[in-house]
């Protein structure tokens, strides 16, 4: 454990995502439930782009590299295809959640709970 | 032909891709040539999927390796792990891969008519189709983050077709519960992947269980896998989404969603067996799917009775049905450490659960299409509403029936075949999972008699006094999956040997899997 | 509609936007960015044109069909590329060693040669334009369909 | 081919079953067969006889999904008050359960893993 | 209740995850067999210098085609729920 501090990182991210499971469970409103799921894969991705660090290394890229060791390049590719996939979720999070504003004049999340037993 | 099924794995994942992206565009010039691009393409993916089928049962696992040399190379020359996506095809997926084709064209036929007066067609069949292209890859990819990605195509571009009827309170909000928790469980299942991706600096499941220690890092990997991937399932406690979202799409999506339900269960079971295998806590995990498997079948069934909604009525039998897969399965993994046990029970259990899936498959969407059907006559799915509709619609009802009676294990139908192997390899690993099977199964028929009952039976209601046999082409795609029960359900024992026994071997025995990645080192 | 002076800056900036971001698309191969950032940029220019006019002016010269039908075009040139592969195996990158983006650069450090890449700058292209069209598409639909206005089929 | 499926211990062969099927079809031909030839339709002989009262209309006739199993529920009230509380519809609640048995079941897994 | 139950679930769930983050090898020593081979051969085999378009695009392409997938589905999926109902609302 004598690598705590040089994990911080690491922490970040997953205070992170326990942060947004707080404001997803706690939260009525659903624009703030969609900013905690922002929040979360935020945290995802932050945790992925840390775990291919080098200490000192440069970005994996030839062009005009200095000397030096290179970061793993695979976690940042899972960042970028993660990212886009969120932007998606998010955007079509929002698209339904005009409709359910449309619909039942509130953003509540026990407002809209039609369906229940 | 032999280029061809050395091809067919990404070729069953990019024909229905390459056709929704040319679904919008031919759409726009002419309805019935995106009709035909959409039937004719998954007809074709039917053909590939039974060709790699019979070849595999013959020549075993298939790989593919995306953008190698050669598709055989699964790991690059002069070093020891592979680098590049893999697609990996057992006999497990290639069980889920013929379900999965036979209900997505199933359901696409019974579209063209059931959304016929709707807007925004063009769109709804891309989606479908992209939702395809989703199940396939999930159930064909040998690499942890390629299951992710495809498990979102599924989950996004189910969460837009349940929203699809707009103009509906309820859709919009079953549409957000399901993304939300869709999102919610993709993002932890990446998380894990990040976890097993910090200690081996692998992604590929072969390649891992073949590494894989089950240290602290791997069982939190474990808990959030498994979980995730159950929430996604629907198995209770974690089933509350399961028929908000269920019932509000229209009904040929939502037979597909069962599958997409199964596609996740799959992705559990791969978890549980493949990759964490032989290092697995086997009896502990078992038991945890045991337990949920009960608390299932017996919650759903009983929900389901109190229903008077005839799709939510649906959803929590879905429920309850997709608990019989989970306690035999479960069975199978709690005595996977004990060769006895399985060769005396174990193997029968998991053939039985994965059996069940198989005939699970096709009562169920059968069931949500009749409901579909219900609905396009009545235009509410609420069952007080309903009576007397027997006398109009007759292959509806004569499809209802027969899918009742083998939803409720009523012999000779192909729900018992699959009931029995569960029953009685259950019944040896512990009598009160048998016996909660059986009472499910009374509940089950107890609660069918009831819908059908106040929807088909009784005099002939004024209301529905002009209503008229539903289209041709929804009664096309309801005989298809009817045509698929009577075949399972005359031979079963044929069905068992070709399919469910190289299935329920693929997840006992992790070996080949294995083997089939990191075995053909050049 | 915003006032006059944020218009017409508007109007000048979205050229140096678009280079950048057609810059950032097709340099995707020797420098960090790729189709999806670089598309990103662009899309962030469109919604700057959005802010700055109403989204009822811009739908006059960006319509949702032909976004979409752009997109899937994209869409269709990256399965494409993927497909042309198929003769050896899915997604193999079958321009490397040819003259069009196929010369293999010097190993190690080296100071960038536009030719290289194989498909990958190709394939960066279609993304760039799918990103582009379908990001647009979404933003300006959303935009229509905040302001009342109809969003065509 | 075969027909029969073993299952361990015990088989099933649905050949046997729909020759029962068929035999119990053919018995149940037979009775049909024995009832009155000169039945006409749209008269006093197919409609419905109720003690010579008045006949109630069809909507009244049907009996909803609401009153089946009347019995049942009333017998389960207890249990059902208990099933339905987690049912609340509210897309929150679904996520705490999500994490809570993610929570148990990562102790469950560690405590085993620790018995070992 | 639910309040107090939920805090407490959370904080074991986040336990956990903060118990299993730094478990986690030292950051900036990650294990790194696959991905220096990426780094050692991705020149050669892609003709390209930027290793993380080499990444995206060739080693593990199919994520990306899933990706622009991705993409693509939603933007159907945001037009298909903004779209008129026109035709529905001439014939109501």
């Amino acid at each position: 454990m004598e690598h705590i501090p040089l994990n911080f990182p690491f922490l970040a991210a997953a205070l992170l995502v326990g942060i947004s499971f707080y404001i997803i469970i706690f939260k009525k409103n659903l624009i703030k439930l969609i900013m905690g799921i922002a929040m979360m894969a935020s945290g995802v991705n932050l945790f992925l782009v840390a775990l291919g660090y080098r200490a000192g290394g440069n970005a994996p890229i030839y062009t005009d590299v200095p000397e030096g060791p290179m970061v793993l390049p695979v976690p940042q590719a899972l960042t970028l295809t993660s990212i886009v996939i969120n932007v998606a979720v998010l955007a079509l999070m929002l698209t339904i959640v005009i409709h359910i504003y449309r619909h039942t004049g509130s953003l509540d999340s026990e407002k809209s709970r039609k369906m229940k037993g | 032909m032999a280029a061809l099924i050395a091809q067919s794995p990404i070729l069953i994942i990019a024909i229905p891709l390459a056709a929704a992206f040319l679904t919008l565009p031919i759409g726009m010039a002419s309805k019935k040539a995106r009709n035909a691009l959409v039937i004719v393409s998954l007809t074709f993916v039917v053909f590939l999927v039974f060709a790699l089928a019979r070849d595999i049962s013959i020549n075993g696992i298939h790989v593919y390796t995306l953008g190698a040399t050669s598709p055989d190379l699964t790991i690059p020359k002069g070093f020891m792990v592979p680098v590049r996506i893999i697609l990996e095809v057992d006999g497990m997926s290639m069980l889920m891969a013929i379900i999965w084709s036979i209900v997505s064209l199933a359901a696409a036929i019974y579209s063209l008519s059931h959304i016929a007066n709707e807007t925004g067609q063009n769109r709804f069949y891309t989606l479908l189709l992209l939702m395809v292209t989703g199940g396939f890859g999930m159930m064909f990819t040998g690499d942890l983050f390629n299951l992710f990605v495809f498990l979102e195509i599924a989950s996004i571009s189910g969460a837009a077709l349940i929203a699809f009827r707009t103009r509906f309170a309820d859709t919009q909000e079953g549409g957000f519960k399901y993304i939300v928790v869709s999102a919610i469980a993709s993002l932890m299942v990446l998380f894990a992947i990040g976890l097993l991706y910090s200690q081996y600096n692998l992604l590929n499941i072969g390649a891992l269980a073949q590494v894989i220690q089950y240290t602290t890092l791997d069982k939190i990997a474990l808990a959030l896998l498994l979980i995730a991937f159950t929430m996604k399932a629907g198995m209770v406690p974690l089933h509350l989404w399961f028929p908000d979202a269920y019932s509000v799409a229209p009904a040929s999506i939502t037979g597909m969603l069962v599958i997409t339900s199964h596609a996740c269960m799959y992705a559990a079971f791969r978890v549980c067996f493949t990759l964490y295998g032989g290092m697995l806590d086997a009896p502990v995990v078992g038991w945890i799917l045991i337990v949920f498997g009960i608390l299932s079948m017996f919650v759903g069934v009983t929900m389901a009775i109190f229903q008077k909604d005839v799709m939510r009525f649906m959803s929590y039998h879905a429920i309850s049905q997709l608990g019989y897969m989970w306690i035999g399965v479960g069975v199978g993994l709690a005595v996977l450490g004990n060769a006895d046990l399985v060769a005396t029970y174990g193997r029968d259990a998991i053939s039985g659960g994965v059996f069940h899936i198989l005939n699970h498959a096709m009562y169920k969407p059968l069931l949500f299409f009749t409901g579909g059907a219900l609905f396009h006559c009545t235009g509410t799915r609420d069952l007080t509403k309903m009576g007397g509709l027997a006398h109009k619609l007759k292959w509806t009802t004569v499809l209802y029936i027969i899918g009742t009676l083998s939803i409720s294990g009523i012999p000779p139908l192909n729900g018992f075949s699959s009931k029995i192997l569960i029953y009685e390899s259950v019944y040896q690993f512990h009598p009160i999972l048998t016996i909660t099977g059986i009472i499910v199964s009374i509940l089950t028929l107890a609660s069918f008699t009831k819908a059908f009952h106040s929807a088909f039976m009784g005099a002939e209601l004024p209301e529905y006094k002009k209503v008229k046999e539903v289209p041709r082409s929804m009664i096309i795609a309801m005989v298809i999956l009817a045509a698929g029960i009577v075949f399972i359900t005359l031979f079963p024992s044929l069905i068992v040997n070709w399919t469910i026994h190289p299935a329920a071997d693929a997840l006992i025995d992790q070996g080949p899997y294995i083997n089939a990645v990191t075995g053909a080192i050049p | 509609m915003l006032s006059k002076i944020v218009r017409t800056v508007a109007n000048q900036l979205i050229v140096f936007i678009l280079i950048f971001g057609l810059y950032v698309i097709a340099h995707g191969h020797l420098t960090p960015g790729g189709g999806f950032q670089g598309g990103a940029v662009i899309v962030s220019g469109v919604v700057m044109l959005l802010v700055a006019f109403s989204s009822k002016e811009l739908k006059k010269s960006l319509r949702e069909r032909v976004l979409s039908i752009m997109e899937s075009t994209g869409a269709l040139i990256f399965v494409a590329l993927a497909f042309a592969g198929i003769g050896t195996a899915f997604f193999y990158n079958l321009l490397v060693g040819t003259p069009i983006f196929g010369r293999i650069p010097a190993p190690g450090p080296n100071p960038g040669d536009f030719w290289t890449g194989g498909v990958i700058p190709l394939m960066n292209l279609a993304v760039g334009l799918k990103v582009v069209a379908g990001l647009s598409a979404v933003v300006l639909a959303l935009a229509l369909f905040a302001s009342g206005e109809e969003v065509e089929e | 081919m075969t027909f029969i499926l073993e299952s361990g211990y015990a088989f099933w062969n649905p050949l046997i079953w729909l020759i029962a099927f068929a035999v119990v079809m053919v018995v149940v031909y037979f009775f049909r067969r024995r009832g009155k030839k000169e039945y006409k339709k749209d008269t006093a002989q197919t409609r419905i006889f109720l003690c010579g009262e008045e006949v109630p209309e069809a909507e009244q006739r049907h009996i909803r999904v609401g009153n089946i199993y009347w019995g049942f529920f009333e017998t389960l009230k207890e249990y059902y008050n208990q099933v339905l509380r987690p049912h609340t519809g509210i897309i929150n609640d679904y996520i705490l359960w999500f994490v809570a048995i993610t929570a148990i079941s990562a102790i469950i897994l560690l405590i085993a893993g620790l018995a070992k | 209740m639910r309040k107090v139950v939920g805090l407490i679930l959370l904080l074991v769930l986040v336990a956990f995850l903060v118990w299993g983050v730094l478990l986690i090898h030292p950051f900036g020593y990650p294990p790194s067999d696959m991905d220096d081979y990426i780094i050692d051969n991705a020149q050669e085999q892609t003709a390209n210098n930027n290793v993380v378009a080499s990444v995206v695009f060739d080693y593990r392409g199919f994520d990306t085609l899933g990706e622009a997938t991705i993409l693509f589905t939603a933007v159907t999926g945001v037009l298909l729920l903004l779209r008129t109902l026109k035709r529905r609302e001439e014939s109501s």
